[in-house]
């Protein structure tokens, strides 16, 4: 029992080293000006390497482990986005990337945004910025890494289903 | 006592884990080489680890419409092909656990199983990308194949023996094939890049285009095991090739020594090109690679008549 | 026609420093214009609300707690900011400044982006009166 | 028209996007192709569809000015250039000659980190990673000379209505200097790279051809035409700002193909650092900003054209002589370029779409309009101009 139990701590351990030490992202633009998006982009560049923490840009979505969004959610990227968080095996995380990803940002009340990606799929992590600067960016993923490694409650349950606008 | 020993070779040494692992630890010096040719830092020594291990640990989705059984099957398949493989090679300067004559053949086309089953399971998963992908794996295998096996059986010719560790012995004791062989050597080390995939060969994963081929459909396990497969087909390929070309591994520090030095090459080879189209790759390997081998043969064949 | 062509680059690279910073271990100060977080001074403020009137994107309140003995208070919202630093071109009266230092604002939830800039005891009264936002700040 | 429909639902789709990664934006094209080739090629836009004209509506003249530095991060100052010199124009205010050099500065510069962005993406496409990786790197002198002078990476907010936020200063010039020089001896690199480098040239000489002829016919816009040989640059054809001043000359290529675009963007730099020193050692002086620029603009309209790294912004402003405009109207370069994709792709393998995608140089988010571009089966559930107009509309007006 004993030895069952130190086994199955042990494993969980690795489980979240490897975890913490391998984020994969993938990244989805709902609406966004693109400044956020290529930010996220210059992060892998050599002047930030993303790589030295692990972090991997996929293109597919069955491969990642967090899904980086920008951008308010526009009416017809909200099912694009809701699927791609579909795709993503578990465990997944979000991070939302920007101002608008958060909160509207400068669009907020625009006639084709629904609204921030927490009121579409569940957010672990917030970036404000307009847009964050890849140093920013670097200090969101490694929070939440961190909320991750320290196993800290972060936010995990669906929001509310949102009324069909159209 | 002999069946031990079998299982002991398969599952740890020098198939199973030594060639996961050292396999993991050869892909990870491939990237860090690249990121530093990129001047960048790149990857810590523990990333393969952590990506294969977190890998294993996701949950693995298995799509609509696919065949659960070949899905789940195809990356055991592709992987216990190279550990196979590895049984015939002289991996880290020790001799092959097994050897028979003519067991390069049965070595490289256990190298190819990995390829087939990448093809196949892309076929299986019913999706565009990985449909086109797997077209283009499997384009790219009968491509390369030829050329490549063309060029490991130059040496071969040379030592009149079509068993590796036979091969290697007379490799050992003579001048480096690689200079008696220049061509061939080039062959068989662009055609190893064709089979790992690597720049500018990998059109069959081409992310700009087709997201990652044949294996968009997979995650978690199955994804891990293709990987780690790759690894130790990147291990084989260079131990096969360090072996015949460049005078032999006869203990293991020559082994590393060398099989770093073939990689620090690859590296630098992937970092310097642009990835070539599919037709354009298959184009290359029909009207150049094919032609320079048989050429290279002939040589050979006047060579040793002389 | 060459090959090869990023050949000096490659191989230069083995022998240069790697153009990385090593950001989250080592803090490299931003350059002093950047702008970050904003920060309000309560004691020039005339409460003429301008500052919010053309913020793009909704994201100050000023709380008027008592017009004539210039009493107000600011509700930031940070998530809202878009950083574009038009609240500073619009205040007559240069209350508003934003950090070049607080830049690192990322969260695990989104409680930390609801600021309240004020006096203390403004604040105090701004809270019995409206129900603010848990963090609180005070100059 | 059956058997059309027939043949098409029997066809090979290859989707791209709205999630790839070859597309950083969500976009969506759908190839039709017969093994490795394309035979035929539609794009649906909207993804990113905001509604920013409609919202600009319901915004005051100063929160337009970030609204449509908005529109997109990558020529973020370009769009609040043109807005702001659109209104100012409209409320007759003149502003000072400093401002307008500072913004043709940034101006430049943004030009210089645009076409260094896609050019690092561009050789992304094509597979050669470490010519992005390095021209991403190169690319971050200029981003730091941004984020020293404006700062912010992105978004810059350099304008104000009536001038700009802020001054150049000895030490900044000194900085940006140094940096223009680094930048001319690595695009001289680049261009050597991209004319000779015969891998990267398989996938560049001769593809995605557009001629002359083509090039006026699909109205193709900014250094995409001038690889075709057109000769439209509104830099050159109507001098504006501080263009008047400081003239700038136009790069022209003829061969039309992918290399031409990649030897016409390279090129322009050039123009670009000769221009930055040149308003470097002659800025004017005086004033950053008028003194008082009116919150009501007297009613008129006015259109306002600004030469963007990727073509002509065009905008029209129509003021009812209150606090927000009566209408903004917005047209972008990438808009008029997208349609040349399609035409080019036919004919092409499937490997070089992205290619000849990033050939154009696009981003969705400022062209993201309602187009409704039906597929065969017209089964999406597409937003048309007309629905969205009517939606904003009733939008707003339940808002009231
Ligand atoms: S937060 Fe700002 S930069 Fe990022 S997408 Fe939104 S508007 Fe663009
Ligand atoms: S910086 Fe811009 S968005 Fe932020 S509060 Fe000021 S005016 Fe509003
Ligand atoms: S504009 Fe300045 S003075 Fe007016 S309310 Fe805002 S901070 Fe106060
Ligand atoms: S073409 Fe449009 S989106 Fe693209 S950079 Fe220019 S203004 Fe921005
Ligand atoms: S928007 Fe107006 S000017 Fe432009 S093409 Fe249509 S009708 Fe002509
Ligand atoms: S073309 Fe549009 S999306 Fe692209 S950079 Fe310009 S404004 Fe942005
Ligand atoms: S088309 Fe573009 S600029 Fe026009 S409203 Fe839509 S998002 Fe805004
Ligand atoms: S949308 Fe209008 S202007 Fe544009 S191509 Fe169609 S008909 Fe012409």
């Amino acid at each position: 029992m004993n030895i069952t139990q130190e086994w199955n701590d042990i494993l969980d351990k690795v489980k979240t080293w490897a975890r913490v030490n391998s984020p994969w992202l993938i990244h989805y633009n709902s609406g966004s000006c693109n400044g956020c998006d290529i930010e996220i982009l210059a992060t892998l560049t050599p002047r930030y390497d993303a790589e030295r923490l692990g972090v991997k840009l996929q293109g597919s979505p069955r491969h990642a482990d967090v899904l980086v969004c920008t951008g308010p959610v526009t009416m017809q990227s909200r099912d694009r986005l809701q699927r791609i968080y579909d795709q993503m095996p578990d465990p997944k995380f979000v991070v939302a990337v920007g101002s608008c990803a958060i909160s509207g940002g400068a669009f907020q009340g625009c006639y084709n945004v629904i609204g921030h990606i927490d009121e579409v799929i569940p957010v672990d992590a917030y970036i404000p910025g307009c847009p964050p600067r890849p140093e920013a960016i670097i200090d969101g993923l490694v929070k939440l890494l961190t909320a991750i490694k320290t196993g800290a409650p972060i936010q995990t349950e669906k929001p509310e289903e949102l009324l069909d606008v159209v | 006592m002999e069946a031990i020993g079998n299982i002991v070779s398969l599952l740890f040494f020098p198939g199973g884990l030594f060639v996961i692992f050292a396999g993991l630890m050869y892909e990870w010096l491939d990237h860090k080489i690249i990121a530093r040719s990129q001047n960048r830092i790149g990857p810590r020594w523990f990333q393969p680890i952590a990506d294969a291990i977190k890998l294993l640990t996701k949950e693995e989705i298995v799509p609509d419409g696919v065949n659960p059984v070949l899905f789940a099957i195809l990356p055991l398949i592709a992987l216990a092909g190279a550990l196979t493989a590895a049984l015939y090679v002289p991996m880290a300067g020790l001799k092959p656990a097994y050897s028979f004559a003519g067991d390069l053949i049965v070595t490289v086309y256990m190298l190819s199983l990995l390829t087939l089953s990448i093809g196949l399971a892309g076929a299986n998963a019913k999706e565009r990308f990985s449909l086109v992908g797997s077209t283009r794996a499997l384009t790219q295998l009968f491509a390369y194949e030829a050329p490549f096996l063309l060029a490991l059986l130059g040496p071969a010719i040379a030592a009149g023996s079509w068993q590796i560790s036979e091969i290697v012995a007379y490799t050992e004791t003579h001048t480096w094939m690689m200079i008696l062989q220049p061509i061939g050597f080039v062959v068989a080390l662009i055609g190893l890049m064709g089979k790992l995939e690597l720049p500018p060969f990998d059109s069959p994963e081409a992310e700009t285009e087709i997201v990652a081929g044949a294996l968009t459909e997979y995650s978690g396990r199955g994804l891990a095991i293709f990987h780690l497969g790759k690894g130790a087909e990147l291990i084989i390929g260079l131990t096969l090739i360090t072996a015949f070309y460049m005078g032999g591994v006869s203990n293991p520090v020559w082994f590393l020594v060398k099989t770093v030095g073939l990689l620090a090459v690859l590296a630098a080879l992937q970092s310097l090109m642009t990835r070539l189209r599919i037709d354009q790759t298959v184009g290359m390997w029909w009207r150049y690679g094919a032609l320079l081998v048989l050429l290279q043969w002939l040589i050979i064949v006047v060579v040793q008549l002389v | 026609m060459k090959i090869a062509t990023m050949f000096s680059d490659v191989v230069g690279s083995f022998w240069k420093k790697p153009a990385t910073v090593q950001y989250p271990f080592e803090r490299v100060e931003a350059p002093t214009r950047l702008r970050g977080k904003l920060e309000w001074d309560p004691e020039k403020c005339t409460g003429c609300s301008l500052c919010s009137k053309d913020c793009p994107a909704d994201a100050i309140e000023i709380i008027t707690i008592d017009k004539k003995a210039k009493r107000f208070v600011m509700q930031y919202h940070m998530d809202r900011c878009t950083y574009c630093a038009q609240c500073i071109e619009s205040c007559r009266f240069s209350c508003i400044e934003m950090s070049d230092e607080q830049w690192e604002l990322a969260a695990t939830s989104k409680v930390p982006f609801e600021v309240s800039y004020g006096r203390e005891e403004d604040l105090a009264e701004a809270l019995a009166k409206f129900a603010l936002a848990d963090t609180v700040e005070t100059e | 028209m059956m058997l059309e429909m027939t043949q098409k639902e029997e066809k090979f789709i290859i989707p791209i996007g709205p999630q790839h990664p070859a597309l950083k934006e969500p976009g969506h094209f759908e190839f039709a192709v017969d093994g490795e080739l394309v035979t035929d090629a539609t794009v649906r836009l909207g993804y990113v569809h905001r509604g920013i004209e409609k919202g600009a509506e319901a915004r005051n003249w100063n929160q337009n000015l970030y609204l449509v530095e908005r529109i997109c991060g990558i020529c973020s100052h370009i769009h609040a250039f043109t807005y702001a010199r659109g209104v100012e124009r409209l409320a007759e205010v003149e502003v000072p000659p400093r401002a307008q050099a500072i913004r043709v500065l940034v101006a430049e510069l943004e030009r210089i980190h645009s076409h260094m962005l896609w050019f690092g993406v561009a050789a992304h496409e094509a597979g050669f990673d470490t010519l992005f990786m390095f021209s991403w790197r190169d690319r971050e002198t200029i981003m730091d000379i941004l984020e020293g002078l404006t700062g912010n990476r992105v978004n810059y907010s350099a304008n104000v209505l009536g001038g700009v936020k802020f001054d150049v200063t000895d030490e900044h010039r000194k900085t940006i200097l140094e940096a223009v020089d680094f930048m001319e001896k690595r695009t001289k690199h680049y261009l050597n790279v991209v004319t000779t480098d015969a891998m990267f040239l398989q996938r560049t000489r001769g593809i995605g051809v557009a001629n002359l002829q083509q090039a006026h016919r699909l109205g193709i816009l900014g250094p995409t035409a001038r690889a075709s040989g057109v000769k439209r640059d509104v830099r050159v054809d109507a001098p504006y700002s501080a263009y008047k001043q400081f003239p700038i000359k136009m790069v022209v290529e003829t061969a039309g193909d992918l290399e031409a675009r990649f030897v016409v963007r390279l090129k322009e730099l050039f123009e670009s650092y000769r221009l930055i020193r040149e308003i470097l050692n002659n800025m004017p002086e005086g004033d950053l900003q008028v003194k008082r620029f009116p919150r009501r603009i007297k009613p008129g309209e006015v259109i306002s054209r600004v030469e963007a790294p990727r073509g002509e912004v065009f905008y029209y402003i129509r003021s009812n002589g209150g606090e927000m405009p009566e209408r903004l109207k917005v047209r972008t370069p990438t808009m008029m370029n997208m349609a040349s994709v399609l035409a080019m792709a036919v004919g092409h393998q499937l490997a070089d779409m992205p290619m000849l995608l990033v050939g154009i140089d696009p981003c969705f988010s400022c062209n993201d309009r309602g187009v409704a571009i039906c597929n065969s089966k017209g089964d999406h559930d597409q937003w048309t101009w007309e629905r969205l107009r009517q939606h904003g509309i009733d939008f707003y007006a339940e808002k009231v």
